[in-house]
């Protein structure tokens, strides 16, 4: 059968979908950065088909900020994660929560 | 000089005050005084070059301030505003001269300077914004006065007095910005001047809901009941100082504001909301009266009478005829001096013992005879004896509401009975029967500095519960242009009938200042 | 004649002033004579003031100045002599000065000697006031001001917890009758336009009669308040706790005689409304009698009297309601007079006796004071109505009148009372000057008052004898303002049959009182006596029951209404309501803070679940938008 | 054989970029400085970076006044689009952020300013920031605001205590999910349309009537939730108070004022359009999220016992305040959001410096937290000017009359009744009256307690240089005296507003 818009269209949501899950389930820092980047990345695979289905490639430049964007992030996020590692010696989400109310 | 004394007025206390944080905590005292002085002074030069026979507002003044948001600093004074703005100023003076060794004496009379720039500001503000700007200020200073220097439940107090009234004069912001847009769609250009508000004719709808906004800004200012829960407390925790400010001017804020605000904007709505007023300040009446009655504490006696005086000056706003409001204007003034002077004397005795409390009181008339006699003087005052400043005030004030409502009146009337009640009683309580308490066996009488304060206050008393013209007339003039100006203004039957026509009776032609003349 | 106007009201102002100077400082002869003599000028002025309108009949009219004028209102401060009121300030400015003279010797001892004088000029300006006021303002001037100063000086002994209470009691009562009075003002103004006499009763001729009926029951509401009339009456007798000059010249001679002066003043406004005025006359017959029933038993002397007062002020209020103005007027004058002089007896008396007020305590007591004894036997004599003492001349007509007017009930009720007056006046006589020297028995050593005070009390005397004989010019003079009613019966027969009968009646009663309690086997009531027991003698002497039952069911309501609206409404409901919402509010803060856990996790879920609901939301309105349509269908079907 | 591309560079009309240039020329010369020379001292990069400051702040008055000429100019490639509300959002961000930087000279030496990247990335922030305002392209203002987000998360972490790394782990984190939430909504609003540029997407929306609202909705319920979350709206706002509490008082105080004022800009953009175009749903959610903001953000400032705590939602609630300008959506409204917005930045920023210059190193044990209430007990004995003027800042916070923010609160207020929304300006008024309490809860610490033993007065002003208090002494008359400058203002934000067409 023939792929079309659509389907691209749902998968990219499913996967957004699994992001979203992730992020609310995983205790672990390192996970949790994953689960951010399946996110950004479900949204790329939309922009590609949607950029080919209109035939302008306003989507894939976006697509491509989107991954400039998220490899930008990983580094920050994994400076951020060595050093509370350095610190506390777990990447624990449960261990940062000494401010609250 | 006389086209600027209003500005003058208004902030010459505030930079004495200013210019009051680098003077010496020795002679900070004398400091106060002479400016208070001053102050009053130039007050007095007011009244002086103030010509009573114009209605209209006089010494106008007008700077843009946000001209392209309809927001000018415009002032103004006529027979309404005219004596209270003079009563601020001589309250502010003889506070502080009689004011009693108190801790950090200095903060103290720089606050009630800044107190004293509101208090001016409020009463000669003719653009709303301005006059609310000085309406939330006077809140600061009060808040400072008695959270610093009041009792044991000081905060409480002083956070629930500045609580209270900042969430009513929000809502009553509302409603001013609702009549400023009023304003806009019928002109196409914004305006916060009270005098422009005044050539507004709104439909009675609006009327109804606008009047609403502001009633709840003054009731709670007032205050009236059910809102006047804070005052107790107030009173209660403030020193005298405080006491006597706050009952003398600062609860006159809101009355002043129904007669400057409610009545001529919203005259359907008055008529409209005439008789559950009326009804509300019957309860403040009678209800406080007999709460005044149980109280233990004299000051909470005083404090529950100024509530119930200040129903009898809501009744005679709402008589809407110049009787009535000539009456409840005279008896803010009345109110303002008697109550005044009743909080001093309670401080007196305060100051003496470091108790309020009239059980531990009784024949002190044995040692203090001329403090009982001020205290009864002032006593028969503020249960309205004829001859006295108060009488006047309430006379006029149920005559006036009479016109309206014969048996609400009767029912109103009841005040000077009830008054006498429970002013009799405290006076009993305190000063007759045999001197029991050994601590009281030998206090001393009054003092000179006491005296500074009270003796100027009997005077006026007395003298003007005799000859209240040279007050009655100014400001019979201007509330004669009110009513006539709600007559022309009102629209519906019933405020058409309940609002006399001055002008076919009397033939009085109103004079309304506007912007234009004023320069 | 302007200037001997002003002389005669302010000199008693200036008295008080001067002796208010010395209010704080020990007593001085001088702070009791300077009033007196200020007050001894203004009796003098008045009296010319009277020969004036005797002679001229023309009346002295002055506005001195503005009080209050704004909108329509008027009132200046303007003062009228014409016949009524100069019959007022003569009886005034004379008993007063009497009794400051008096009260010189009286208050001798007393510390507060200086303030007593104060207080005293005080009142009489103020009732100078009231009288001679031209407006009804300026005459509720005057009637708070002597209210003011009768406070003052019932409570003038302010270390007795009786004497404030009477005085507080006094002064609340007559302020709910005041209420009244002024609700009457109002009604004049907003009717009539005015607050001046004149204008005021010119217009009433021409209003309808509910409206000036109202007026007349609110104007005597107020009368009835300060001559102390049923149900507003207690406050009277308490008031005797004063000392005795003040209820010689206040509560028996001029303040309380004030009601009077204003149905009197108001003749032209009662006149329209004659059942108004059969009320007056019966209440004022029931308050005769039922104050003379109470003075029957009373052991104290001058709670005595003062029931005495309030039953002769019963029959003025006959006279004033059954159109005899001046009859009333006359009577007034007349009892002023005798009553003065009685209670200044009973100062004597009290004197001799260390404030001892039981009678059944003294007796005998003629002997050592014969000039007392004179004197009170002689107006006890015109107070019971005997020719040709004043009370004869004053009092009968207006039982004739009764009687001439066909209000027969009022009649006998009268007649009775003349009856019951004579019994009580004389029993006290006969305790106190004859029977055994039971004072003895106490250790008391009385003596005879000061000579001075003796001297002071003669004009009383004289007039007490003479009055009645000025009957004829006064009825010249005050006809011309008030309206000459005449009351001759139709025979001459009558006539004589009715005044000899109740001579007689009256001299019956006298004698029985004298059998009754002047012989020696009076001992003092132990609560033994048969009578005693008697439930008749038990209500009179707790005067019906009526004071306990106000500080039952009035006062006592009152203080526990007023703890409760404090304690239990104020504090606990309206207080508590605002507390609430500021709690309610500080409360939510509390409990919700927990949202914030800091977990970095919990905060995720929480942006994740934000998103969520704004998704579903969007939903919902999308497929609404989308199938508008039917859904406005189904709604309709749903009757939306 | 490809076409060769020419295009006249006049075209590009590169002068656009000019503003946000200056600061990015500022970071390179900084980090080239310190590659060349390294361990200078702060003091010169605080000065450079003024310096580069105020080259764009003139730059931005150029374009504005090119702006007043001759109205919107659109450069590369229409990317950049200079309007009316770019120029004022970019006027404020470069303003607050030249009061900003000064508070880095304190008097107690902190990790982060002895790096120089510290300035360097500030300055690549505010690059971000810029190019965020100034297109209304959804890729740009994608990379802008992650530029200046990223930078923003470092900025924090380099405070270097262990509260300052938690805040940037979970701001980073929380960033990472907005992040997602825009680029999904970006991508639906492309599926739609076929186009990243707002005003086509608002015009091919318009073209076929709104046919798949839905997906409409879908789309900017994902714009809000990542909007909502750069500007700490309820729900979305839980990261606020920790990051305010975790960072430094002087860079919680900017957080509080330029990244929100950028996406207030960007949010403008997105939603008027959508407003307008009669999205009844946008018009509710967006009134139940504002309205939610304002009081339950006032309700948990009400239970803090930290002031700094305290302030961060206060903001939170000032954010909802001004989110409402939005959803009013008249001009009037809109350019109250500025006018509130620049008050706002002169309050706030003065009350976090107050708080800066306060902070210790080592808390006293009397003492819970950096700033909480009993700190300042009876400040007034001990250091009386302090007192006065923090409590000015208060007041002015709490919206009394004349201090700054009452006119904004004012005008705002004002444009709710003007444009219909009756119940929402009572709700406003309300939210005035509740947040009272916390603001006077402070003063009547500093005024009515009294103080706490062995406090004395240097400690309120241990960390303050000259450089500190004239900042604060700027805000606090700009606190007092704006009344003067207001009609002028104004004037200028609604004529900009205006002529942008919002």
């Amino acid at each position: 059968m023939e792929i079309g818009l659509n389907h691209y269209l749902v998968l990219s949501t499913i996967l957004f979908s699994i992001g979203l899950v992730g992020v609310m389930r995983r205790k672990n820092l390192l996970l949790l950065f994953f689960a951010t980047e399946i996110l950004l990345n479900s949204v790329n695979i939309a922009f590609a088909a949607i950029s080919h289905y209109y035939g302008d490639l306003t989507g894939q430049m976006f697509a491509f900020f989107v991954i400039a964007i998220a490899a930008s992030e990983v580094a920050v996020g994994l400076g951020l994660l060595i050093v509370w590692h350095k610190r506390h010696n777990n990447i624990d989400l449960d261990s940062m929560s000494t401010m609250k109310g | 000089m006389l086209d600027h004394i209003l500005s003058i007025l208004i902030f010459f206390p505030a930079l004495a005050a200013v210019l009051g944080f680098m003077i010496d905590k020795n002679s900070i005292r004398a400091y106060g005084v002479s400016v208070a002085a001053i102050e009053f002074v130039l007050s007095l030069f007011l009244w002086f070059s103030f010509d009573s026979s114009i209605s209209g507002m006089q010494f106008m003044e007008q700077i843009p301030l946000i001209p392209s948001f309809g927001i000018n600093y415009i002032l103004g004074v006529d027979g309404i505003s005219l004596f209270i703005v003079i009563l601020a100023a001589f309250f502010t003076m003889i506070g502080i001269a009689s004011l009693t060794d108190t801790k950090n004496v200095k903060n103290m009379i720089i606050t009630l300077l800044f107190l004293q720039m509101t208090m001016a500001g409020v009463f000669v503000a003719l653009d709303a914004i301005v006059f609310y700007i000085f309406w939330e200020l006077s809140l600061v200073p009060m808040l400072y006065i008695i959270g610093a220097w009041g009792g044991p439940l000081r905060i409480y107090a002083s956070v629930k007095f500045f609580l209270y009234t900042f969430a009513g004069s929000l809502v009553m912001l509302v409603g001013m910005l609702f009549m400023a847009y009023f304003y806009y769609q019928a002109t196409g250009q914004w305006s916060f001047a009270i005098l422009d508000w005044y050539r507004l004719i709104l439909p009675e709808t609006f009327q109804l809901w606008l009047f609403v906004a502001f009633f709840i800004g003054f009731a709670i200012k007032v205050p009236m009941f059910p809102f006047h829960t804070w005052l107790p407390y107030a009173h209660g925790q403030a020193p005298t100082i405080g006491s006597v400010i706050l009952a003398a001017i600062l609860l006159k804020m809101g009355t002043y504001a129904f007669i400057r605000f409610s009545l001529p904007l919203f005259p359907d709505a008055s008529v409209y909301f005439m008789f559950p007023i009326a009804i509300i300040s019957i309860i403040m009446i009678v209800y406080t009266a007999m709460i005044a009655y149980a109280q233990e504490d004299v000051k909470q006696v005083v404090a529950y009478s100024s509530v119930s005086h200040m129903g009898v000056i809501i009744l005679g706003t709402f008589a809407l005829n110049v009787e009535g409001i000539t009456g409840s204007i005279f008896l803010m003034i009345a109110h303002g001096v008697v109550s005044g002077a009743l909080f001093l004397l309670v401080g007196v005795i305060y100051e003496r013992r470091h108790t309020k409390m009239m059980s531990e009181f009784g024949g002190l008339a044995h040692v203090m005879p001329r403090y009982a006699t001020i205290f009864g003087l002032m006593l028969m005052a503020s249960v309205g004896m004829p001859l006295t400043i108060n009488f006047v005030g309430e006379f006029l004030s149920l005559l006036g509401f009479y016109q309206q409502s014969h048996i609400l009146t009767l029912l109103a009337g009841i005040a000077i009975v009830v008054g006498a009640i429970y002013m009799l009683a405290a006076y009993k309580k305190m000063f007759f029967g045999e001197l029991t308490n050994e601590k009281n066996k030998n206090l001393p009488d009054v003092s000179k500095r006491e005296l500074v304060a009270l003796i100027p206050l009997s005077i006026l008393t007395i003298v003007l519960g005799i000859y209240p013209t040279p007050i009655l007339k100014p400001i019979n003039n201007s509330v004669e242009s009110i009513v006539q100006l709600m007559h022309d203004k009102s629209i519906t039957e019933e405020a058409k009938t309940r609002i006399p026509n001055l002008a076919a009776s009397k033939g009085i032609e109103i004079t309304r200042t506007s912007m234009k003349e004023a320069h | 004649m302007e200037l001997y106007l002003y002389i005669a009201l302010f000199s008693p102002l200036v008295g008080s002033m001067f002796a208010a100077l010395y209010g704080a400082k020990p007593r001085t002869k001088i702070a009791g004579v300077v009033p007196s003599a200020l007050l001894i000028t203004s009796l003098i002025a008045s009296t010319i003031l009277l020969a004036h309108i005797l002679s001229t009949g023309e009346i002295v009219h002055v506005e001195m100045m503005t009080w209050m004028a704004t909108g329509n209102l008027y009132i200046p401060f303007g003062f009228i002599v014409d016949q009524v009121s100069v019959t007022m300030m003569m009886v005034v400015t004379l008993v007063s000065s009497v009794v400051h003279v008096y009260a010189i010797g009286y208050m001798d001892h007393d510390k507060g000697f200086n303030r007593f004088f104060s207080w005293l000029s005080a009142f009489v300006f103020s009732m100078l006031i009231l009288v001679m006021s031209d407006n009804f303002a300026g005459l509720f001037i005057g009637w708070e001001g002597v209210g003011l100063c009768s406070w003052g000086l019932i409570g003038f002994w302010y270390h007795k917890e009786s004497a404030t209470w009477a005085a507080n009691e006094a002064f609340i009562m007559n302020r709910i009758a005041d209420l009244g009075m002024l609700i009457g003002i109002f009604l004049v103004y907003w009717n009539t336009g005015t607050l001046q006499y004149e204008g005021a009763f010119a217009a009433m001729q021409n209003l309808d009669t509910e409206i000036l009926t109202w007026m007349g029951i609110f104007l005597f509401i107020g009368a009835m308040g300060k001559s102390a009339q049923f149900p507003l009456h207690t406050w009277l007798a308490d008031a005797m706790e004063g000392p005795t000059p003040v209820s010689a010249l206040i509560h028996a001679a001029t303040m309380v005689t004030a009601g009077v002066y204003l149905v009197v003043r108001s003749n032209e406004l009662y006149a329209l409304i004659p059942d108004v005025g059969v009320f007056i006359a019966s209440l004022g017959a029931f308050v005769a009698m039922f104050a003379a029933s109470m003075a029957l038993v009373n052991r104290d002397i001058k709670r005595v009297i003062a029931y005495s007062t309030l039953s002769q002020l019963g029959y003025m209020f006959v006279a004033a309601g059954l159109g005899a103005y001046w009859v009333a007027l006359f009577h007034l004058m007349a009892h002023a007079f005798f009553k003065a002089l009685l209670f200044l007896g009973a100062g004597n008396v009290m004197h001799a006796m260390d404030s001892e007020l039981d009678p059944f305590k003294m007796g005998g007591l003629g002997k050592t004071m014969k000039a007392s004894m004179v004197m009170m036997t002689l107006a006890s004599v015109a107070l019971a109505g005997i020719f040709p003492l004043a009370g004869f001349f004053s009092k009968d007509i207006i039982i004739e009148a009764a009687f001439v007017e066909h209000h027969f009930i009022i009649y006998t009720v009268l007649l009775l009372t003349a009856g019951l007056t004579a019994f009580y006046s004389f029993r006290i006589i006969a305790l106190i000057f004859h029977g055994e020297e039971r004072y003895k028995l106490f250790g008391f050593h009385p003596h005879e008052a000061y000579k001075f005070m003796l001297v002071a009390m003669s004009p009383l005397l004289i007039l007490a004898v003479i009055a009645g004989s000025l009957k004829m010019t006064y009825f010249e003079m005050v006809t011309a303002v008030l309206p000459a009613t005449e009351y001759h019966l139709h025979s001459v027969t009558t006539y004589w049959i009715m005044t000899i009968g109740t001579q007689i009646f009256v001299i019956l009663a006298i004698l029985y009182a004298y059998k009754k309690y002047a012989n020696s086997s009076i001992k003092v009531p132990d609560g033994t006596s048969k009578m005693e027991k008697s439930f008749v003698y038990k209500l009179l002497i707790n005067q019906y029951y009526i004071p306990y039952s106000y500080e039952q069911y009035l006062i006592r309501p009152y203080r526990e209404l007023s703890t409760i609206f404090w304690k239990q409404i104020d504090m606990k409901i309206v207080d508590a309501s605002v507390d609430g919402i500021a709690g309610i509010i500080y409360g939510t803060g509390e409990k919700t803070r927990a949202m914030q856990s800091g977990n970095l996790s919990t905060m995720l879920k929480w942006m994740v679940l934000g998103l969520v609901i704004l998704l579903s939301l969007a939903v919902v309105f999308g497929l609404a938008a989308r199938h508008f349509d039917e859904i406005k269908v189904i709604l309709s079907g749903l009757g939306v | 054989m490809l076409e060769p591309i020419n295009i006249s560079l006049e075209s590009l009309n590169l002068m656009t970029l000019s503003p946000m240039l200056i600061p990015v020329i500022g970071a390179l010369l900084i980090i080239i400085i310190d590659i060349i020379k390294g361990g200078l001292d702060k003091t010169l990069y605080v000065a450079l970076s003024l310096l580069f400051l105020f080259m764009d702040f003139n730059a931005l008055l150029a374009s504005a006044t090119t702006f007043a000429e001759d109205g919107t100019i659109m450069g590369v490639f229409d990317m950049m689009l200079i309007d009316g509300i770019a120029i004022l959002g970019q006027l404020i961000i470069v303003g607050a952020s030249m009061l900003f930087i000064p508070l880095a000279l304190t008097h107690k030496r902190f990790h982060e300013f002895s790096y120089p990247e510290f300035f360097a990335l500030f300055l690549f922030m505010l690059a971000g920031f810029q190019f965020m305002v100034a297109t209304d392209s959804l890729i740009l203002i994608f990379v802008g605001l992650e530029t200046a987000s990223l930078a923003l998360y470092t900025l924090i972490a380099m405070h270097n205590r262990d509260k300052s790394f938690e805040a940037a782990v979970k701001y980073f984190t929380m960033g990472a999910l907005a992040a997602g939430f825009y680029s999904f909504g970006s991508m639906v609003f492309y599926a739609l349309t076929g186009s990243v540029e707002i005003n086509q997407i608002a015009s091919v929306l318009a073209a076929n009537g709104y046919a798949d609202m839905g997906y409409v909705l879908v789309a900017t319920a994902f714009m809000l939730g990542a909007l909502g979350f750069k500007v700490s709206l309820v729900p979305f706002h839980t990261w606020a108070p920790d990051v305010y509490e975790g960072a430094s008082a002087s860079m919680a105080g900017f957080m509080s004022i330029v990244p929100k004022i950028a996406v207030f800009v960007v949010a403008m953009r997105i939603f008027e359009f959508l407003i307008h175009s009669g999205v009844v749903w946008l018009e509710i959610v967006l009134y139940i999220v504002v309205v939610v903001t304002m009081t339950m953000a006032n309700i948990w400032a009400l239970v803090q016992t930290d002031v700094k705590r305290m302030l961060a939602y206060s903001s939170i609630s000032h954010a909802g305040f001004v989110m409402a300008a939005i959803l009013i959506g008249t001009t009037q409204s809109n350019s109250a959001l500025f006018l509130y917005w620049v008050l706002f930045s002169f309050t706030n920023l003065g009350a976090f410096s107050m708080l800066w210059i306060s902070r210790q190193k080592h808390l006293p044990d009397h003492q819970r937290s950096d700033h909480s209430y009993d700190k300042f007990a009876g400040m007034i004995k001990t250091a009386p000017v302090g007192a006065v003027i923090m409590g000015l800042f208060m007041l002015s916070l709490a919206g009394l009359p004349p201090f700054a923010l009452f006119w904004g609160k004012l005008y705002i207020i004002s444009s709710a009744v003007t444009g219909g929304y009756t119940i929402l300006a009572l709700i406003m008024a309300l939210n005035s009256a509740i947040a009272g309490y916390y603001y006077f809860k402070l003063i009547v610490y500093m005024f009515m307690k009294e103080p706490v033993i062995g406090t004395d007065g240097h400690m309120y002003v241990s960390n303050a240089t000259l450089a500190l208090k004239s900042i604060i002494g700027f805000a606090a008359v700009g606190t007092i005296f704006a009344i003067i400058v207001l009609d002028p203002v104004l004037e200028f934000i609604t004529a900009f507003v205006y002529n942008s067409g919002y």
